[in-house]
């Protein structure tokens, strides 16, 4: 059973240089309050892993804006100017990796294999100083595993074992990242008592959660 | 008829009845308006849906529900949400009937070069050299020429987005299919003769006998 | 949407010397209805791609009695003593794979990936005749993909589009390997209207399947 | 004290909790009978389901939910299913704290054998290889000797399950843990003495001072 905590409790847990994978496409299941809490404490020099950086002032540009990111691994970042800009001005800088590469390495990681064989990049700027494995006499580009210190997980609805359901398009690279976090952050809109959940529902097993977020404050 | 209205209206004639096709932001979005209404197809958004469907009402939004572009979006009944790795699974697997993306380039042996141009415009592939390598058919869907200058190349210039030859290339002034031997000319555009053709591409195009005028109506 | 059909009709779609790739856990989540109707028309020189073989007179068990099969790629037979004995005699060709490894390389298959790297047997016989691929200074054992010619997937419920959900421990190999049959056949206990499954709780895109069993009679 | 009773509440005593625990067929399942109330692990069941509960009552079972004997469970609340490439991707990615197998032979490296007699038992290995491989714990639970003979040799005649060094080996007759300089007696199991141990063991066995006795019950 956990407790759940607070967004800057939370980000208290994260030192300066750590390895985030956050989920999100274009802001939409991103850990929002989770980035707004670590904005707000000021950690630097971050690497961030994402599917993308958003745009300036909304989820993952933010931590652009703030000058928290070092480094970015993500498979676009033509919808946030001010990452380019600061990726021109070597400021951040930015490894880009084709989008199912990139879930597929952070999957690897996760799962404990060595990496993937894929046939995405090869001919291209991204095979560069990459091994190349040959099956069956067909070649693949051998990407290797990406892990992260923290996973930064947004989710539809946990129960109290940490257990998460995802919503629509929310669920993108939420549930592979939780695969690969040595500490795994959960950030539902709401939380169920345990039983609630069906196991059939749950994408995410509450045991690769270690610390869950309150539930959304409702404004009220 | 706008050119873009022109390659859409084309583009919609290639998709085949009870298939996945995905539809790249820009253009070829608009290829979806097109498509006749007994043609029932799956439409794969990559962020995360299948059956992807018209924009809603306003003041209907779900936030967790975009297409790739981020827009607001719809699902269609039958629908199925699915995150990043089942995404990419699907594209890089073959499962995937149709991708129709944008380009920059493309050159005669069919190679297509849509994702960056150095020095200028350094996006990020996102989801195209996943789809490029992974689609069962690759329609590369722009218009002829880029300020007068030819897009249809002996070879690509710009960084390739992957060492596959696509299916075939609409534009407003043609129908060309890339082949073995070559790009072949299949149609030409409304107001365009074959030498206006051939005289707005730099890549060498073989002219078999008469060729067509592109139909733009369905013939349902 | 999809037509349901009889597993009579399924089995008619299978020529001898297929390779199947069959869900189920010592007969738990295999398709009985599939399997019996293929023992009845009595197709030969199967090969079948299972986690095992359960045991005599159940699930898979059936087709080693019937002699429909020639070849098994399984992690375990040890719970049917008859696959063990004709893999003595030579009646049967059997491949021992590692549970984790088996599926692993078959969900490669799916996905589109051209093996996978993993730590499981290495050092032990499974290593044998296996490329031992280096990354980062560890050692990992290159397994590569196993593709099947058909998929037989037992579901708990199914729509007419072909999208299914799972129950319990009926999981197991069943949504992977319906990412690796190049005809996919499903034998969902029920099948409701279209629209009536959520979204979030499909495990398997209709998409990937290719025919779907009527639902099960209910015996009335 | 039976043997295999001596065993298991040496093992239920490794056990930490909030842990993810796997625990093989036979002796290993009896662990869970001797685990203090008040110690909370989810068992996985690599079948394919997290939070593994007691035996139903009869005629409450479920045929889609069962261990991985294949014998009917049930699932407890805050459970999850998941399917096989979530089962693995666990036990290979080190997310499963403790697995307790069964063993025909370990050796002076701490190697385990557990899966066949070449020419006389050959069940294949199952998940015991990726368990073995990817668990972060491995525990391996047996009788000290077969038929009078050892099982803790210096080195094992038979196909090994991984090339990796096990946690630890409980018998009826000592706690024994296998380190870089070989394998240390931490306790000698009721009614044994040091010499009982060395004698019955074909392997050196490390002796460091005054040996304690095993104790069966825990303190809590």
């Amino acid at each position: 059973m956990k407790q759940a905590i607070k967004a800057a409790e939370a980000a208290e847990l994260i030192p300066d240089g750590s390895t985030l994978l956050i989920g999100g496409f274009m802001g939409i299941g991103s850990p929002h309050r989770l980035i707004n809490a670590i904005v707000d404490r000021g950690i630097s020099n971050l690497t961030v892993v994402a599917n993308d950086t958003a745009m300036p002032g909304r989820g993952i540009g933010k931590l652009v804006t703030s000058g928290c990111l070092t480094r970015v691994v993500a498979s676009h970042i033509g919808l946030n100017p001010e990452t380019q800009q600061k990726m021109i001005s070597g400021e951040i800088d930015v490894e880009l990796v084709p989008q199912g590469t990139l879930v597929e390495r952070i999957r690897a990681a996760g799962v404990g294999l060595g990496g993937i064989l894929t046939p995405t990049g090869l001919g291209t700027l991204v095979e560069e100083g990459k091994q190349i494995v040959t099956v069956s006499g067909r070649d693949f580009l051998l990407e290797e595993p990406i892990h992260g210190d923290f996973a930064l997980i947004a989710a539809h609805q946990a129960d109290y074992v940490g257990n998460l359901e995802y919503s629509l398009t929310a669920h993108n690279f939420n549930p592979i990242m939780a695969l690969a976090g040595k500490t795994v952050i959960a950030e539902p809109q709401t939380i169920v008592p345990i039983g609630v959940i069906s196991p059939d529902s749950v994408k995410t097993p509450g045991i690769l959660v270690d610390h869950l977020l309150e539930r959304q404050p409702d404004g009220s | 008829m706008e050119a873009k209205e022109i390659i859409a209206r084309r583009v919609a004639q290639e998709i085949e009845p009870d298939t996945l096709v995905n539809l790249g932001i820009g253009l070829p979005s608009m290829v979806a308006n097109y498509l006749p209404k007994e043609v029932h197809v799956f439409f794969q958004a990559e962020n995360g849906v299948i059956g992807l469907g018209a924009r809603p009402p306003e003041g209907m939004e779900d936030p967790d529900l975009t297409d790739a572009g981020g827009g607001f979006v719809t699902a269609v009944p039958g629908a199925a949400s699915i995150d990043s790795a089942m995404s990419f699974g699907l594209i890089r697997g073959g499962h995937l009937d149709m991708t129709v993306l944008g380009g920059l380039q493309v050159d005669e042996r069919g190679y297509l070069a849509n994702w960056m141009i150095p020095g200028k415009m350094v996006p990020g592939m996102g989801g195209a050299m996943d789809l490029v390598a992974g689609a069962k058919h690759v329609i590369v869907a722009m218009v002829h020429t880029a300020r007068g200058k030819p897009k249809i190349l002996r070879e690509c210039n710009l960084p390739l987005t992957a060492r596959r030859r696509v299916s075939l290339i609409v534009t407003e002034m043609a129908v060309i299919e890339p082949t073995e031997d070559g790009l072949v000319l299949k149609e030409v555009g409304p107001g365009a003769s074959v030498d206006d053709v051939i005289s707005a591409t730099e890549a060498k195009l073989i002219v078999q006998g008469d060729v067509p005028k592109m139909s733009l109506f369905s013939e349902s």
